[in-house]
């Protein structure tokens, strides 16, 4: 697997949020908005790529029944680490993400990811592919978040003043939009999650069809 | 700083020692997933799916070595029962591996037959009968339509037919469903 | 298998396990010692900046979460006797007693308790309150928070400020549903109810324990009776 | 393939079944306009509009024979169930969009017509009193029949005048009586009304006694069976009658439970829904008593004023477990020899 | 009394695991495929997350809060967990390896089941004593497990409906949760008292 | 009277259309053209056939032998010539052929010599054998040998012996046409059937819209004591054996299991009559009933022998213009003919002209509204629309769950179901899978027999090769083969398993095989016809010359 390969694979082919539907919660959970979603997605990015280097690297040493521990323990400390710096410097979005940090140590792709990939790989090519599973959910979570945080409030970037100070969210939508508040709430992240994947599921298919109808054509000419 | 080593380790040693000695004391052997799935899969033993007979093939799924789709004799019903059985998606019938067709017997053309015996040898399941020099048949009933005694024939004698259908076993067409027009998504 | 190999695998087991245990932990003791000044920080800036919302800035000159009192558990503040303690904050400018903050509890709010700070004068007057926590219906009752108040060029919750008994009497201080002269968002009365109710109950104890309140001793508590 | 057995057929069709279904509410919605005026009309055109064009559009996405399916008429059933359950001064963009919803996401994803799990009316009621509550608790008072008035807060998204709209009988018990602080009583917060009736607001009585009507006639067109309607309304009495009894002043009485809200339409118009209901007999009795237990919790103690629709929704997602568990036996399965009595 | 019942009632249903807190999405998507797995994945959670939650309470009480190093939950927790899985996962692999190959790559999902982790993390920002702490985890997991068993049920029956081809499959099921988590709704308030 | 009856739950009502054919008493059939007699009319084996193509046969001759105890013999139904013994199309749904006798009658009807039995003095098992080897099946339409039933079960006897007048479904008449004329045959028959069970007592069951058909039984059956007629409410399928023997004494018979283990046993009135034709009078069962009803002129009863083309006996009912199709049975179980050149068997109680105006074409299937219909009219109390909805999703695990063999594709559920869905066909299909899957099973299972037998065997045969050779052999060449000689490998997949070295050697075994080959003779064809021995020569020159092209040896040795 080269490089461009495993970015497409953990971006589109086997999306964590889309196919391999991994590491849920958060993607639902925090998908409120468009900014919470991509800032814990960013922080699971860090986590990712450094965890399945990490792994990566001290695989030779760790004895088959104790490897899950290990890896946990190595997953928690660099979460806790992360949890630390964002209490730290950007505490008003640690306020609002809340036990969705920790929690970023059971996101099961982390470790489904370190289970299936890192163990069998070279610390380099193990952080590129953390990363890229990563980016899936940073995809799928911006699109996840943005459209629930459009339906519901009619704005974009809420809360965007916590990460860079001075900016401000967008208002899509006029004023008296009432707002459809199902969006925001646990349902709409379910619904707007199981159109996404009905999206992509309809793209793939719908690529496949072309290659089909132009395989033939190619043969031909 | 002190304390959190100590909490820390001292966590981990009780862990440690535990799991291990756990996985000592609760060791497992053999493996009732092979026969499972060797029983869902068709027998036909063609090699079909890259590995030599059904039972290396479900071996292999049990390792996580092998995809569940690659058996053509046992179609998308048999994809079905093993994804049913190992809690896995669906997925259709990988190409590289085969197209699912109607269940077919060996046929052999008696007249050519030279009596080499290399199908016999060829047959998985002691289907072709016939000494060495003699015309050789096939035992329909007991043939598992595999095609593994098609190429080794030196005189191409042996053709595969499809099983033809009789009252007793013939079975109702799925009943045509007006409303389920040709999806085109 | 027997004994003795099971044993040998434990302690190996344990000794790896410890191993990354104690190096890991020692890496984030390290980062908790590394960070742990701006998380103080942070969270100091966090109360203040509720604090800031309800007293404005230039009222006081001391630090009032230093100057603080503990108080037991009243209706006045909508605690029931199980309830912990609340903090009462003190602000002072040149030692003058400027103004009091402190949480108080809507019990009857739609979806259950609206916890509320608020700010009392040294006037007798309401500086400013907001809902520190509340479970309202979200688009119908959350107005009461000036974040999701839709008017955001007047949030409904600023009505109070500036307001003392003096201006609205007791009597009038409800919502105008119930003959008092708060108005409240139409179709959700029972938030702004539940809200004004508490904002009276809470000033007539800051206007009638104002004296005891400035005078105990920092980081003392108010005892039973309110002494 | 036509020649397969049996070549006989009852001359009765799935377009016939919602027929019927329509007619039983006409008597109910005449009332409907009588108390509240004609404004529920427009509601249901909304409604039955907005419900064809968004199964027309799917069925053209899905290359299906839209006449076939349109002409089922179920589409209308849940359209004018939507408009019924809904305020008939909700805002028209309110009742399109929730009827887009039931028909397309609660319908037609699971594949159309009988494979839904959820009632698709009731989707959309609880989708919109959860993101709405404020335009869903919008209730016209009886006697403010006009039009023109009712027609101005429909299109124009006029706020209700506070003359024309007024806390329904649900809502008031809620609010006032079970509050952590309420010290109001039962009849205390019923008789302080003027226009409320004695038993469940102005007007409904007659509505609910209209559906009633409506109902038994479905009974009798073998259209429902009495499992449902009588376990709903036989659970909900008990359950209110004995908090009532145990504590008058807290619980209202199984009168006003059986004839407010979503109740006597529900029993013989919503519950009965056969593709997402309980279709074993006991499971009916299950699911239409687990109804009316969910409705009574939920009005009385939760955050919502009607729960029948939530009951019927918990109740739905319950469906496939309580048939599995309430197969009745199969001929010759029964006894212990496989009779069950011998001579 | 009634604080323990509203205990479990708000665990259960009004803030059910899955609808309400979304937690435990993925063994929620992963192992409701079919009835029979369901049981056997909640059963699992059920046992892992009730004693995770009692066990957690007691490190943080004993071990980490006297020490102030509160900072150590997150890995703590986690390690007590894993461990506490994969006990659990040998055990049942030597005495039922049915139910180990039916729960198949699970088991050891419970560990990444979000659940097992943040309902001890919110029980100890509740400030639940042992007993609710128990209450909490246990009521926490029954709400899993009913939410699984539901679905699982409905996803059987779903397995014969025409859905439109992208629908088919995980779409369809998040739709369905979706719907679920509306008829949850229903259940707000029922815990404030 | 019996005190009340009992009832079955379920059943449907539809218009019973049966005056149109009992105008007409029972005419007899001119001789046609040519007999088509399947040979397998029954259930249990294939009969083996007695005669060649050639052969004179006489009426009543036995044409096909009883494969085992579980089959029914097979005569011919008039005298005449054996054109054929071939597979003729059936008059089945999958319109496909099986094995027939092909007859031209000779016009004479020349009998057998017939040989009337004294039943009492014949031991049970006796008339057993008798009946088999006359052929005589169950006319109620599941065409099972009626000897096996006669066959006391678990329970040691048969107290209760049912008889099946009931002819529930709409249009047919061919029993009510037999019971009205030929009461007393039937009467008798039931006395050899109750002689041989030694039941206490009898019970016919006969629908209530048929009083003609009772009156004539009670007058028949008055002569023997014992034997009760009882007028069972109308209502469809209450002929069904399992529904009539529940009203008739309220026992229920759960799928799988035999009337015999519960005591009663039950008859359709026509094998009763066969019954007393094959022991009273030695003439088996050559003939039967059939009904030509629906849309035709001259709808009435027939008496046709075996094996006649329904196309002749159409001729004799005038079918309407706008008939479109015609249908063997009934109109809730019958099915579509494929064509109408095809045989009468002894299951075609009943040929119906079908035409759009009386049996109209369904509308298009519209989806399950899970409306309760189907369930409240099912005879078994299945639940119809669960097991529509797992036969459609091919859920077969569940639809047998949920008991889907017990269902007796009485089309009830059908007929009733407002989404016009042809449920019965999903069972059908769901049916004839799942047998289809367990004889697959099945074989599969053999077959993983088989082959592991034969990979146990193959390692030992290569271990004793291998020991034989290694003693053998030269040391270089030993070096070289390594693993033994080439002993086939498994198959094709395995091969590339095998080293090079293998592979050379298989190359050169090939090599030897081939060079052996090439000098020797097939054996086999010495006692050949002539014609057969100049085949092979021209075969044996074809092969020399593949011989030529394939001069590489195949890329596989196996
Ligand atoms: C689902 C639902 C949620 C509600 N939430 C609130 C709320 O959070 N705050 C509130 O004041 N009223 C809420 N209400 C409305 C109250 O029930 C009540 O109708 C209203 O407060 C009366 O106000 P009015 O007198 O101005 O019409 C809600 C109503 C419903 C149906
Ligand atoms: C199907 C149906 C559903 C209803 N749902 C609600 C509801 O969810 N909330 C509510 O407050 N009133 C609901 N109502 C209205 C109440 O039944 C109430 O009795 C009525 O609004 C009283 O109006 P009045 O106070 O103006 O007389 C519903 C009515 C019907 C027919
Ligand atoms: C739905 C249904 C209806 C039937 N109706 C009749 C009937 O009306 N008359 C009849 O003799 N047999 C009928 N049968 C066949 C009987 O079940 C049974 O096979 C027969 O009575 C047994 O007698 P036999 O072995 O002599 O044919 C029916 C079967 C089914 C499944
Ligand atoms: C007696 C009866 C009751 C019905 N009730 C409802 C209902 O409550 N909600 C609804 O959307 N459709 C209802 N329908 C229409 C139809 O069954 C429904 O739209 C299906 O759920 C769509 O698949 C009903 C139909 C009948 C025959
Ligand atoms: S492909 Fe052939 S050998 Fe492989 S499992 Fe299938 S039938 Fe057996
Ligand atoms: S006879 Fe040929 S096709 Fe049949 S099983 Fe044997 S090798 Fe396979
Ligand atoms: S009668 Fe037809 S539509 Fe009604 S439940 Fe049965 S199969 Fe479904
Ligand atoms: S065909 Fe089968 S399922 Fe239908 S009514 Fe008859 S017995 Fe019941
Ligand atoms: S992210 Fe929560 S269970 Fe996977």
């Amino acid at each position: 697997m080269n490089y461009r390969e495993i970015a497409y694979n953990g971006v589109w082919k086997q999306n964590t949020s889309l196919v391999q539907l991994l590491g849920l919660c958060p993607l639902l959970a925090v998908s409120t908005s468009f900014v919470n979603g991509v800032s814990l997605a960013i922080a699971t990015i860090f986590v990712m790529a450094l965890s399945s280097g990490v792994v990566a690297g001290v695989r030779s040493f760790i004895p088959h029944e104790i490897r899950i521990p290990v890896f946990i323990l190595i997953i928690a400390a660099l979460v806790t680490i992360v949890d630390l710096a964002m209490n730290a410097w950007l505490h008003e979005l640690y306020l609002v993400l809340g036990i969705f940090i920790p929690l970023i140590v059971v996101n099961c792709i982390v470790l489904a990811r370190v289970e299936a990939f890192a163990a069998k790989n070279t610390p380099l090519v193990a952080a590129w592919d953390g990363a890229m599973m990563g980016v899936g959910m940073v995809v799928a979570i911006a699109v996840l978040g943005g459209l629930r945080e459009f339906i519901g409030t009619g704005m974009l970037f809420s809360g965007i003043e916590m990460v860079i100070p001075g900016s401000h969210a967008l208002q899509l939508l006029p004023e008296d939009y009432p707002g459809f508040l199902v969006a925001i709430l646990p349902p709409g992240a379910f619904l707007v999650l199981g159109f996404l994947i009905a999206g992509r599921n309809w793209l793939d298919a719908r690529a496949e069809q072309r290659a089909r109808l132009s395989a033939p054509a190619q043969a031909t000419a | 700083m002190f304390a959190a080593l100590l909490v820390m380790a001292g966590i981990a040693v009780v862990l440690g020692a535990l799991l291990g000695f756990a996985s000592i004391r609760f060791k497992v052997k053999g493996d009732p997933l092979v026969d499972k799935i060797d029983a869902t899969l068709p027998q036909t033993q063609c090699g079909q799916c890259g590995f030599p007979g059904c039972k290396a093939y479900a071996q292999a799924i049990a390792k996580g070595e092998a995809e569940i789709n690659q058996c053509p004799p046992g179609g998308e019903e048999g994809i079905r029962k093993l994804a049913d059985l190992l809690g896995k998606e669906f997925k259709p019938l990988s190409a590289e591996h085969g197209v699912e067709k109607p269940k077919q017997v060996a046929i052999i053309d008696e007249n050519a037959c030279i009596g080499c015996t290399l199908c016999t040898q060829a047959c998985p399941v002691d289907a072709i009968v016939g000494a060495a020099k003699q015309m050789h048949t096939i035992v329909a009933p007991l043939c598992t339509g595999c095609e593994l005694c098609v190429s080794p024939c030196p005189v191409d004698c042996i053709t595969m037919v499809p099983v033809p259908e009789a009252v007793e076993t013939w079975k109702w067409k799925y009943p045509v469903v007006a409303i389920r027009v040709q999806e085109t998504a | 298998m027997n004994e003795d190999s099971a044993a040998r695998a434990s302690l190996r087991n344990a000794a790896i396990l410890t191993a990354f245990a104690v190096l890991f932990t020692a890496l984030m003791a390290a980062t908790y010692r590394a960070t742990k000044p701006a998380i103080d920080a942070s969270a100091e800036a966090e109360k203040m900046k509720l604090v800031n919302e309800v007293l404005p800035d230039g009222l006081y000159d001391n630090a009032p979460l230093a100057d603080w009192i503990d108080v037991p558990p009243r209706e006045e503040l909508g605690l029931a006797a199980q309830d912990a303690p609340v903090r009462l904050l003190r602000a002072r400018k040149a030692g003058v007693p400027a103004a009091l903050v402190f949480e108080a509890v809507a019990p009857d709010g739609y979806g259950g308790r609206i916890r509320l700070i608020l700010a009392v004068g040294a006037d007798g007057r309401v500086l400013g309150v907001r809902a520190v926590s509340h479970k309202e219906t979200p688009g119908l009752g959350d107005y009461i928070d000036p974040k999701k108040d839709r008017n955001k060029a007047a949030p409904w919750i600023r009505q109070f400020d500036a307001k003392g008994f003096g201006d609205v009497a007791a009597a009038d201080w409800k919502v105008a549903k119930d003959g008092g002269r708060f108005d409240a968002r139409a179709g959700a009365t029972i938030s702004a109810r539940a809200v004004t109710n508490a904002v009276r109950r809470a000033l007539q104890f800051a206007v009638d324990r104002r004296d005891t309140l400035y005078a105990l001793p920092a980081q003392s508590a108010l005892g039973k009776e309110g002494q | 393939m036509n020649g397969t057995s049996p070549h006989l057929h009852q001359p009765i069709s799935v377009r016939i079944i919602m027929l019927k279904v329509l007619a039983a509410l006409v008597p109910g919605i005449a009332v409907y306009v009588w108390f509240f005026g004609a404004a529920i009309l427009v509601q249901i055109a909304l409604a039955s509009a907005a419900a064809l064009a968004g199964e027309a559009a799917i069925l053209k996405l899905r290359d299906k024979p839209i006449g076939l399916h349109l002409g089922d008429g179920s589409a209308l059933v849940t359209a004018w169930l939507i408009a019924l359950t809904f305020p008939p001064i909700a805002p028209w963009w309110l009742v399109v969009t929730a009827t887009l919803f039931a028909i397309v996401v609660a319908k037609h994803l699971y594949g159309g017509l009988g494979q839904n799990p959820f009632n698709p009316a009731m989707v959309a009621f609880c989708v919109s009193i959860i993101a709405f509550p404020a335009l869903m608790s919008q209730w016209p008072a009886a006697g403010h029949t006009d039009f023109a008035a009712q027609m101005a807060v429909v299109f124009k998204s006029q706020s209700a005048q506070d003359a024309v709209t007024m806390a329904t009988p649900l809502d008031a018990l809620r609010t006032q009586l079970h509050t952590p602080e309420a010290r109001a009583t039962v009849a205390g917060v019923l008789g302080s009304h003027a226009s409320f009736g004695n038993i469940g607001g102005k007007g409904w009585e007659w509505i609910a006694l209209a559906y009633l009507l409506g109902g038994l006639w479905l009974l009798r067109e073998r259209v429902i069976t009495w499992h449902v309607p009588a376990a709903f309304l036989g659970v909900l009495a008990l359950i209110a009658g004995g908090f009532s009894l145990a504590s008058p002043d807290r619980y209202a009485g199984p009168a006003f439970h059986v004839v407010t809200g979503g109740a006597m339409l529900g029993a013989f118009f919503i519950l009965t829904d056969p593709v997402s209901g309980a279709t074993t007999p006991r499971g009916k009795l299950i699911f239409a008593a687990g109804v009316a237990l969910l409705t009574w919790i939920i009005r009385t103690f939760g955050a919502y004023p009607d729960g029948m629709a939530f009951g019927v929704l918990l109740m739905n997602l319950s469906v496939p477990l309580i048939d599995m568990g309430t197969q009745p036996p199969v001929f010759g399965h029964k006894g212990k020899e496989g009779s069950d009595e011998r001579r | 009394m009634t604080g323990y019942l509203f205990i479990l009632i708000g665990a259960v249903l009004v803030n059910n695991v899955v609808f309400g807190r979304i937690l435990g999405l993925c063994p929620f998507m992963g192992v409701s495929k079919k009835l029979e797995t369901a049981v056997g994945m909640g059963a699992a959670t059920t046992f892992v997350l009730t004693v995770a939650t009692g066990a957690s309470f007691l490190i943080d009480r004993y071990l980490l809060v006297p020490n102030g190093l509160e900072y150590l939950r997150t890995l703590s927790f986690i390690i007590v967990i894993a461990g506490l899985v994969q006990l659990t996962e040998m055990v049942i692999q030597k005495t039922s390896p049915l139910l180990h190959q039916v729960l198949g790559i699970y088991l050891p999902l419970i560990t990444t089941n979000c659940a097992v982790l943040g309902v001890p993390l919110l029980n100890i920002a509740f400030r639940h004593d042992l007993i609710e702490s128990l209450l909490f985890g246990f009521g926490s997991a029954i709400g899993f497990s009913l939410a699984l068993v539901f679905f699982g049920s409905l996803r059987e029956r779903l397995e014969g409906a025409d859905v439109p081809l992208p629908f088919r499959g995980s779409a369809i099921a998040m739709i369905t949760a979706g719907l679920m988590s509306i008829a949850f709704m229903g259940f707000a308030g029922l815990d404030k008292y | 009277m019996l005190a009340a009856l009992f009832k079955f739950k379920g059943g449907v009502k539809p218009a019973s259309h049966k005056d149109e054919s009992t105008q007409t008493p029972i005419a007899a059939v001119p001789l046609p053209a040519q007999l088509i007699v399947p040979l397998r009319q029954s259930a249990g084996g294939t009969p083996q056939p007695l005669v060649r193509a050639g052969q004179k046969v006489l009426k009543g001759e036995r044409i096909g032998a009883p494969e085992g105890n579980f089959s029914s013999a097979i005569h011919a139904p008039t005298s005449g010539t054996v054109l054929a013994v071939a597979p003729r199309m059936l008059p089945h749904p999958s319109a496909l052929s099986a094995p027939c006798v092909v007859i031209a009658p000779d016009g004479k009807e020349r009998w057998i010599e017939r040989t009337p039995v004294d039943y009492l003095a014949e031991s049970p098992d006796a008339l057993r054998d008798l009946l088999r080897d006359a052929g005589v099946v169950g006319l109620g339409g599941a065409t099972f040998p009626s000897h096996i039933k006669l066959k006391p079960g678990a329970s040691g006897r048969i107290a209760t012996l049912i008889l099946n007048g009931a002819e529930c479904e709409p249009w047919i008449t061919c029993d009510d046409l037999l019971m009205r004329e030929r009461a007393e045959g039937i009467v008798r028959g039931i006395g050899i059937l109750r002689h041989i069970v030694a039941a206490e007592r009898v019970l016919i069951g006969i629908e209530d819209n048929k009083p003609q058909a009772i009156a004539a039984m009670r007058v028949a059956a008055a002569q023997a004591a014992g034997i009760e007629v009882v007028a069972v409410p109308t209502r469809y399928p209450a002929g069904g054996e399992k529904q009539l023997i529940r009203v008739l004494t309220g026992i229920e018979i759960p799928y799988g299991r035999l009337g015999t283990e519960f005591g009663v046993q039950c008859f359709n009135v026509g094998t009763a009559y066969s019954v007393h034709r094959a022991v009273e009078l030695g003439e088996p069962l050559v003939s039967r009933i059939v009904t030509l009803t629906g849309n035709v002129e001259r709808p009435g009863n027939w008496e046709v022998p075996i094996g006649t083309p329904i196309d002749e006996l159409l001729s004799l009912a005038v079918p309407r213009a706008d008939t479109d199709r015609y249908i063997m049975g009934g109109p809730m179980m019958g099915f579509t003919l494929p064509r109408t050149d095809l045989p009468v068997t002894k299951a075609a109680n009943c040929i119906l002209a079908a035409s759009p105006a009386l049996f109209p074409p369904q509308g298009p299937e519209l989806p399950c509204i899970r409306c309760g219909a189907c369930t409240r009219v099912c005879p078994v109390e299945l639940q119809p629309h669960e097991l529509y909805w797992f036969s459609r999703a091919k859920n077969f695990g569940k639809a047998q769950e949920y008991n889907i063999f017990d269902c007796i594709e009485c089309g009830c559920c059908a007929y009733v179901c407002p989404s016009d869905i042809r449920l019965v066909d999903y069972y059908r299909f769901a049916k004839t899978s799942m047998r289809a899957l367990e004889r697959e099973k099945a074989a599969a299972d053999a077959a993983r027999q088989r082959y592991e037998f034969r990979n146990f065997r193959n390692e030992r045969e290569q271990k004793e090769k291998a020991e034989r050779l290694a003693a053998k052999t030269a040391a270089a060449r030993q070096a070289l083969a390594g693993g033994g000689p080439p002993a086939a490998p498994e198959h094709a997949a395995a091969l590339p398993q095998l080293d090079a070295a293998k592979k050379a050697l298989i190359a050169a075994a090939v090599e030897r095989a081939r060079a052996q080959r090439e000098g020797v003779q097939p054996k086999n064809t010495d006692d050949l016809a002539p014609e057969k021995q100049a085949e092979i020569r021209e075969i044996e020159a074809r092969r020399a010359k593949v011989r030529e092209i394939a001069k590489t040896p195949p890329e596989e040795p196996v």
